[in-house]
């Protein structure tokens, strides 16, 4: 569906038609929307701005996943592995005293070169089969980390973390953590909404939309590949970088094959053809998982012949139940249906276009 | 006529038991219009592929401006300004129109990966300037009213026009075209030609185009190959193509 | 000899393998799903087995039928409520769908059955067969003869049947499987009563007189490698490809493992799914995708 | 035989794209659809032959009756038993399977085995070139080859109402010749009707009964082959006539545009 | 009136422990309602027990934790696993509340002057003391064979091989690893690799991963006619593998802990669980496990309030009641040997002892009615 700007709304230049806030009202409410996340941590108990903070840092794995998933179409179910290639080298680097604005860098580009190795193949495997290779990744992760000498990733044990500092003031606090983490996912998200506007992001989705006529049509298969599994494993290094700060260890345990599973389920929610599908499926599912783990610990509390297990096997239950729906009715995603409701708001009260 | 802008000398290939490709030769010349044509499965598509990088011959060669380029990878051709549409539907279907084109620029144009993040200074101004080139394509092609709309939701002329855009912002130096009328009506035909030409005409671009539709091929080419079986039966003007009578036992039929 | 029965030891546990592989390749072959709950799925059957032999005490035939239709029920209402409706959505979505099944799934065995271990029934014979020298798991000797069987009147059926061309053409393309009047509805179905039946048949052989838990479920991680390797598409595949797993597993936790502390094993499935598949990107048998501009 | 009332189709919810479309078939009838890209022909055949739901469109207004039966919305496969069979634009063979084999999923219901195989030789003898390429795998015909081999797929299924569309796409000239003259062949052999969406309108009108032409998702003309062939709008836009006199050179159109619209 | 304080506690109800949760949250509800019944009232205390679904996952525990501060403000935290740990080690001396685990501990999280404490040593500290009572009574003079079967991936159960390794090179003449083998975490047969194994003529084989493969290898020794004794750690013990197997193919098996045998006569702690429990647990090795767990926290609570007066409790006063001296054995009512905490390590390194269970004619019964000893162990 084109989109449907409101009547009245026209541009001189090309260069203002594409920006990413376009009118004033959308400068408004982009004004409206950072002084409420702002806002939070004088309103939000610790808990809800640490739901919020790992909300934070949960996105800038699902937008580096967008990329690969929703951009270039290649299906990475391993994307928690980058993750933990990301939050061990942070945490290596911030043990030997290194500072954040080294820490994060580097664990975006640790991640991003493994994920090379395993990019490799999708040189040749295509589609589904290639799904797999990134599950290999995933079980190989532990295996390796833990077999790694001890004095670089911790072995066994795992690397402590001290919480980051930056501009001389220790961000130990909750609300400091989630300030860290909100800047950053945002950075991640506009740098997601620029890519996916120009050359490269442009080759990931032509890739993604017939690979071979792209090849013809001059772009390199191998390397685009190659910079998609990068791009979405350099997101994933720089959540991980994160995540150490804000779990404050990191052992392998952590990156599960299930968490990617996760991450994946927050993208199809949202809808994964564009970033603000990210964007609605990490808060979506967050707060959904909020609500039933909320519920259920009400439950486990006020009624104790209620067998724990019961209550909260029903968070699996709703949460794959939920992705189901959303594949069942909304296949695009929250984020088209804000697309549908946004363009039905413009051309209103004309129901067809 | 002097050099050949594009130039294939003993190309084979076969799939299998199957002789798709039996020692074609040919020379495209600059600014000419050369029709190929022959019955369905006479080889038409290989050769184009071969002649875009994405079949290799098992034999023979391709040169583009004197330069062999047989053993290049696929994209290397489109870097070196081979164009070209493709038969049947090969556009980007979740991308605007406006989009498909700008991929044209892919290999013109250079911003890289984390650039692209930053999409500030050298980068913006980039997009602006081939957004720019990607307009005039539009205003050329009449598209003006459908450049953001997604193609995968336009019909099947449009998406064909759109292909064409897209070909164009290559910055072809020789166009290759394969059966872009089919499923269009005489009148978006007569556009289509009229792209065409001015294509060869106006922007001085070699077009090497297969094609069914006969009214169209003997109207706007300036020579026509015939091909069955793998090779090349027959060259000329499209009048001496025309009543050949190979051509038309293989080819045309009682029709015409 | 040692040799001889670390293969033979392998080859059984690769059958094992290759049973589930199965189970996924007859969803995939005649649907074009790729079910990534398939574990799951193998663990719900588990569950029903222990709920009619063990809870309810049914007789072990009776029980085990039961079992079955419950199983096969599940799989009607898995096709119903989710598949059939996502008929003509690309593959991604399908997949993507798998995946929610994977979590609901999960959790609804949870709920219903809780989370603790639990005794599996004895349906197989306890023990070994010697033979000569060598050593064979009766369990799994009889699961492999079992899977074997399946497997090559599963060939058959899709390979020389009017209704395996008509589960080929979904499986090829919804779209024009519909045009052509080919009930994608009813492939559906078939595919997965039939990939749900494989998998109770797995779960019998895989856990016959050993424990039950939600881990069970994660057969399906070990045989999706195994499906792959063999190539989605194809029947036989699925069986040849266990055993090749099942096989170099087994020489690789014998050779390799004690140098690498059990490393080598655990990766095998992967690295030599990993391998094949860039040599035949799909899989040993599977389909050649074909590729026209 | 084939009646359309009133149908309207939308996409997605939102988009609209047949409007109010009112159409007929009588048994034995080849009826034309033309129009210019995005008219909705391709449309309107899907939403006889029950296709729109996998692409999220449904037929949101009016009536599609087929052979006595309401089948608005209806399931796809009954519709193909009911003797309704489209061939789909875009080359839609079965990849994997060998030409043969695709030929026999066209006629998969059928349980008269002989009548089957008659039909198969049938079809052979339609496109001999098919017979040469029978064990051939589907991927990797060529354009015409495929789309020799969909038109035969169909006819396996021995329809009361083939829905065809454009068939003559990518088909080499003698090929577009020899099909129509087999179409209307096999129309007066088998008594069956055909819907033909064709841009090819000079080679479609010559077997048609009847023509319907559409724009912008309606109805804006339609008339007996007679009266069509003599419409001066149908001569320039469909046929290539240029006025009175023949045809007029590709290369002699003019830049401007000259499209004139019957409705705006 | 009396004084109310929280004690919040982690459990994983969705996590991979869900199944013995019952158990597990049964074993500290119970002691805790008792106490509050009976000693509570007479010190004046009321405990109030806030339960959180950790999941097992670390990421949950670091997002809850903040809330637990700041709503709970508990006095103690009672762990759970290693995810309790890992995320929490750090911050608990900054935020002053001690950690009590009841699990038993991992090598790599033996670092000193934590407020994370355990009155359970290493599971191979657990390991040791019953190879060492074992190797006393093999009745020749030589070390004891031993073959160790486990999953690389999880760094927990690597640990476990790696300190019994550590034993056997701290002490050749007693103990020797001679084969481990390294398998799936649910494997479908692990013949061949017990096969390899028995060539080492191992006297026991440790299984410390889980139960399935508990079963697997008590069912390969079966296939293969082998008797060796498995020996298991408290989670996965021998009740949850005999629900598969016949009782008679585990015969002569162990499961080891640093706490008393549920069953044993002497544990007082199974009446309580038999009034107060409010769970579908039953009593067994976990809801021990837990209610001894429990109980130390309460000592330390008792200790606290003898020394600051039951309106002053803090997680400072708690802390420091732990590590005012060893806690005497009379304390934990039958269940807990005496434990002694110090700054050096989170777990009692003296007067460290175990006791574990084995099969016997298809029953599980104590090895010996006294605590065994456990060797001393450095860091490994
Ligand atoms: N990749 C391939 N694998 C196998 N056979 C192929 C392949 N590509 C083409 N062929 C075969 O080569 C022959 C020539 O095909 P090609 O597509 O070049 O024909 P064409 O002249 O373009 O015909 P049409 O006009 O019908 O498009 C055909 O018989 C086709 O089946
Ligand atoms: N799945 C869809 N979703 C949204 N819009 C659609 C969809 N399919 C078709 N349309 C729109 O419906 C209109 C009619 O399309 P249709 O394919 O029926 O045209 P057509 O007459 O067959 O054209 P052509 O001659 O190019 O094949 C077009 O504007 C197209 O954009
Ligand atoms: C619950 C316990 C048995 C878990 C394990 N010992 C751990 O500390 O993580
Ligand atoms: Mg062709
Ligand atoms: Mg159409």
């Amino acid at each position: 569906m084109s989109a449907v700007l409101p009547s009245g709304v026209f541009f001189e230049r090309y260069a203002a038609e594409r920006a990413l806030v376009r009118t004033g009202p959308q400068w408004v409410a982009l004004a409206l929307f950072l002084a409420g996340l702002a806002a939070v941590p004088w309103l939000a108990s610790d808990y809800v701005l640490g739901v919020l903070t790992l909300a934070a840092i949960t996105l800038v794995a699902v937008l580096g996943l967008q990329i690969t998933v929703g951009m270039a179409g290649l299906l990475n179910l391993g994307q928690s592995a980058f993750v933990g290639v990301g939050a061990f080298t942070a945490a290596a680097l911030a043990a030997k005293g290194w500072s954040p604005w080294v820490c994060i860098p580097a664990a975006a580009f640790a991640a991003g070169a493994v994920s090379l190795l395993f990019g490799l193949p999708a040189l040749r495997i295509k589609g589904f089969y290639l799904a797999l290779t990134t599950i290999a990744a995933q079980i190989m992760f532990p295996i390796v980390m833990i077999r790694l000498p001890e004095d670089w990733f911790g072995g066994l044990a795992g690397l402590a973390v001290d919480p980051p500092v930056l501009f001389g003031i220790t961000a130990g606090t909750p609300a400091a953590m989630y300030a860290l983490s909100v800047v950053v996912a945002a950075i991640a998200f506009v740098a997601t909404m620029n890519l996916r506007r120009s050359r490269v992001g442009r080759a990931f989705r032509a890739m993604h939309d017939n690979d071979i006529a792209s090849s013809v049509i001059g772009v390199n298969l191998a390397k685009t590949k190659l910079q998609a599994f990068f791009a979405g494993a350099f997101f994933a290094g720089v959540s991980g970088a994160l995540y150490a700060y804000f779990v404050r260890y990191v052992s392998t345990e952590q990156f599960t094959l299930w968490l990617s599973v996760w991450y994946v389920g927050m993208l199809i929610v949202g809808g994964l053809h564009t970033p603000l599908g990210a964007v609605l499926g990490v808060l979506a599912i967050t707060a959904l998982h909020e609500l039933v783990h909320a519920a259920g610990n009400v439950a486990l509390a006020g009624l104790t012949n209620v067998s724990g297990g019961t209550v909260f096997a029903m968070t699996n239950v709703v949460l794959g139940g939920v992705i189901l729906l959303m594949l069942l009715f909304e296949p695009l995603g929250l984020a088209h249906r804000w697309a549908l409701l946004k363009a039905s708001y413009r051309m209103w009260p004309y129901p067809h276009g | 006529m002097t050099h050949a802008v594009l130039e294939a000398s003993g190309l084979t290939l076969s799939f299998g038991a199957i002789k798709a490709l039996d020692n074609v030769s040919f020379r495209v010349h600059p600014d000419e219009l050369l029709s190929i044509i022959g019955p369905n499965g006479a080889g038409k598509s290989s050769l184009l592929n071969c002649l875009s990088g994405f079949y290799r011959p098992q034999a023979g060669s391709v040169r583009f401006l004197g330069q062999d380029i047989t053993r290049l990878p696929t994209h290397r051709y489109a870097e070196l300004g081979v164009g070209r549409t493709f038969q049947g539907i090969q556009t980007y279907a979740s991308m605007t129109v406006r989009e498909n084109i700008l991929c044209g620029f892919h290999t013109r144009m250079t911003s890289g990966l984390f650039s692209a993040f930053l999409y500030w200074g050298r980068v913006r101004r980039e997009e602006d300037r081939y957004v720019r080139e990607a307009e005039a394509i539009i205003e050329f092609l009449e598209l003006e009213e459908l450049r953001h709309a997604s193609v995968g939701e336009l019909p099947y002329g449009l998406r064909k026009r759109v292909d064409l855009g897209r070909a164009l912002a290559m910055q072809p130096k020789v166009l290759i075209m394969d059966e872009p009328m089919a499923g269009m009506n005489p009148e978006e035909k007569s556009d289509l030609a009229r792209y065409i030409l001015d294509i060869k005409e106006g922007r001085r671009i070699p077009v090497v185009l297969v094609e069914h539709d006969m009214d169209v091929v003997m109207d706007i080419s300036d020579r026509v190959m015939v091909m069955e079986w793998g090779r090349s039966i027959a060259e000329g003007t499209p009048e001496e193509v025309r009543n050949d009578p190979r051509v038309i036992q293989a080819y045309l039929g009682v029709e015409a | 000899m040692e040799l001889l029965q670390t293969l033979c030891n392998g080859v059984l546990t690769g059958l094992v393998y290759g049973v589930v592989a199965l189970s996924f390749v007859v969803i995939y072959r005649a649907s074009r799903i790729v079910n990534l709950a398939q574990g799951q799925v193998v663990m719900a059957s588990a569950f029903f087995v222990w709920l009619f032999v063990l809870e309810l005490g049914w007789p072990l035939g009776l029980g085990l039928v039961a079992a079955l239709a419950a199983s096969v029920a599940l799989g009607a209402l898995i096709e119903r409520t989710v598949f059939r409706r996502l008929i003509g959505q690309p593959v991604f979505t399908v997949v993507m769908a798998s995946i929610g099944l994977l979590i609901l799934l999960q959790g609804s065995a949870q709920l219903f059955f809780g989370a603790q271990t639990r005794p599996f029934p004895q349906i197989f014979p306890e023990g070994a067969w010697s033979v000569g020298p060598l050593l064979f798991n009766k369990a799994l000797l009889i699961g492999a003869v079992l899977t074997l069987v399946t497997s090559e009147a599963l060939h058959r059926f899709f390979t020389h049947s009017r209704p395996g061309l008509r589960l080929a053409a979904v499986a090829e393309d919804h779209v024009t499987a519909l045009s052509l009047g080919v009930s994608v509805r009813q492939a559906t179905a078939i595919a997965w009563m039939l990939g749900t039946a494989l998998a109770m048949l797995a779960a019998v052989i895989l856990l016959s007189g050993t424990v039950l838990g939600l881990q069970a479920a994660e057969i399906g991680l070990r045989a999706l490698p195994v499906a792959l390797l063999g190539g989605l598409e194809s029947v036989r595949g699925a069986s040849l490809a266990g055993v090749l797993v099942g096989v170099g597993e087994a020489l690789a936790s014998r050779y390799l493992d004690p140098h690498t502390a059990g490393a080598a094993s655990l990766v095998f499935p992967y690295v030599l799914m990993i391998l094949v598949l860039l040599f035949r990107p799909q899989g040993l048998f599977g389909w050649k995708k074909i590729e026209r501009l | 035989m084939l009646a359309l009332r009133n149908v309207d189709v939308v996409f997605d919810g939102v988009i609209q794209v047949l409007r109010s479309l009112s159409l007929e078939v009588m048994p034995g009838q080849v009826v034309a659809l033309m129009g210019g890209n995005g008219a909705g022909k391709t449309t309107t055949l899907k939403a006889v032959s029950s296709l729109l739901a996998a692409e999220r469109g449904a037929v949101t207004g009016g009536h599609v009756w087929f052979a006595g039966q309401e089948i608005t919305n209806g399931d796809p496969g009954a519709v193909v038993r009911a003797g309704a069979v489209q061939v789909m634009e875009g080359r839609r063979v079965l990849h994997h399977l060998t030409v043969e084999q695709n030929l026999r999923v066209g006629a998969h219901f059928r349980t008269d085995r002989a009548e089957v195989a008659a039909d198969l030789e049938a079809v052979y003898r339609y496109f001999p070139r098919l017979k040469d390429l029978r064990e051939r795998t589907a991927g990797f015909l060529s354009g015409g080859e495929m789309q020799m081999l969909l038109v035969g797929r169909a006819l396996m299924a021995r329809p009361v109402l083939l829905l065809l569309d454009e068939p003559s796409m990518g088909l080499a000239p003698r090929i577009v010749h020899e099909l129509f003259e087999r179409i209307a062949e096999i129309r007066h052999e088998r008594r069956m009707s055909v819907l033909l969406v064709e841009q090819n309108a000079r080679a479609a009108l010559r077997i048609s009964d009847y023509g319907y032409v559409m724009e912008n998702g309606r109805i804006v003309l339609h008339g007996t082959r007679e009266d069509l062939e003599r419409n001066e709008d149908i001569r320039e836009f469909y046929l290539g006539l240029g006025g009175a006199d023949g045809r007029r050179s590709y290369r002699e159109v003019k830049h401007y545009k000259r499209r004139k619209r019957w409705l705006g | 009136q009396p004084h109310q304080y929280t004690i919040s506690v982690s459990l994983d109800y969705t996590g991979p422990f869900a199944n013995v949760m019952d158990s597990w949250w049964g074993g500290q509800q119970s002691v805790f309602d008792w106490w509050n019944d009976t000693r509570g009232k007479q010190l004046g205390v009321k405990l109030n027990v806030k339960t959180h679904d950790m999941r097992y996952d670390p990421s949950m525990v670091a997002r809850t934790w903040p809330q637990v501060l700041s709503q709970d403000k508990p006095i103690v935290f009672l762990g759970m696993g290693t995810p309790d740990l890992i995320s929490l080690m750090k911050r608990l001396p900054n935020d002053k509340v001690p950690m009590i685990m009841g699990t038993a501990m991992l090598g790599p999280l033996w670092t000193p002057d934590g407020w994370h404490f355990s009155y359970r040593p290493t599971y191979s500290h657990e390991f040791a003391g019953l190879f060492a009572h074992l190797q006393s009574k093999l009745g020749e003079n030589r070390p004891l064979r031993i073959g160790t079967v486990s999953t690389q991936g999880l760094a927990g159960w690597v640990d476990q091989v790696n300190g019994v390794v550590a034993l056997a090179k701290t002490y050749p003449d007693r103990f020797q690893v001679v084969s481990s083998q390294w398998v799936d975490p649910q494997p479908i047969s692990v013949t061949n690799q017990v096969r390899e194994m028995a060539k080492e003529k191992p006297d026991v084989i440790l299984v410390g991963t889980n139960t399935a493969q508990v079963v697997a290898t008590a069912k390969a020794l079966k296939e293969l006619g082998l008797k060796i004794p498995i020996v298991t750690s408290s989670h996965n013990g021998l009740n949850e593998a005999a629900k598969a197997i016949a009782p008679a193919d585990l015969e002569g098996s162990y499961s080891v802990f640093a706490f008393a045998p549920y069953n044993d006569p002497s544990v007082k702690v199974a009446e309580i669980f038999a009034k107060y429990n409010k769970t579908k647990g039953t009593w067994g090795i976990t809801s021990a496990q837990t209610a001894g767990q429990a109980l130390l926290a309460l000592a330390a609570i008792e200790r606290a309030v003898a020394k600051v007066g039951a309106d002053k409790l803090s997680g400072q006063a708690v802390y420091d009641a732990l590590l005012a001296g060893p806690f005497e054995a009379d304390q934990f009512l039958g269940l807990l040997p005496p434990v002694a905490l110090t700054r050096e390590a989170p777990f009692p390194t003296e007067r460290l002892a175990v006791k574990a269970m084995t099969m016997k004619n298809g029953q599980l019964e104590a090895v010996s009615t006294d605590w065994m000893p456990v060797p001393a162990l450095a860091k490994w």
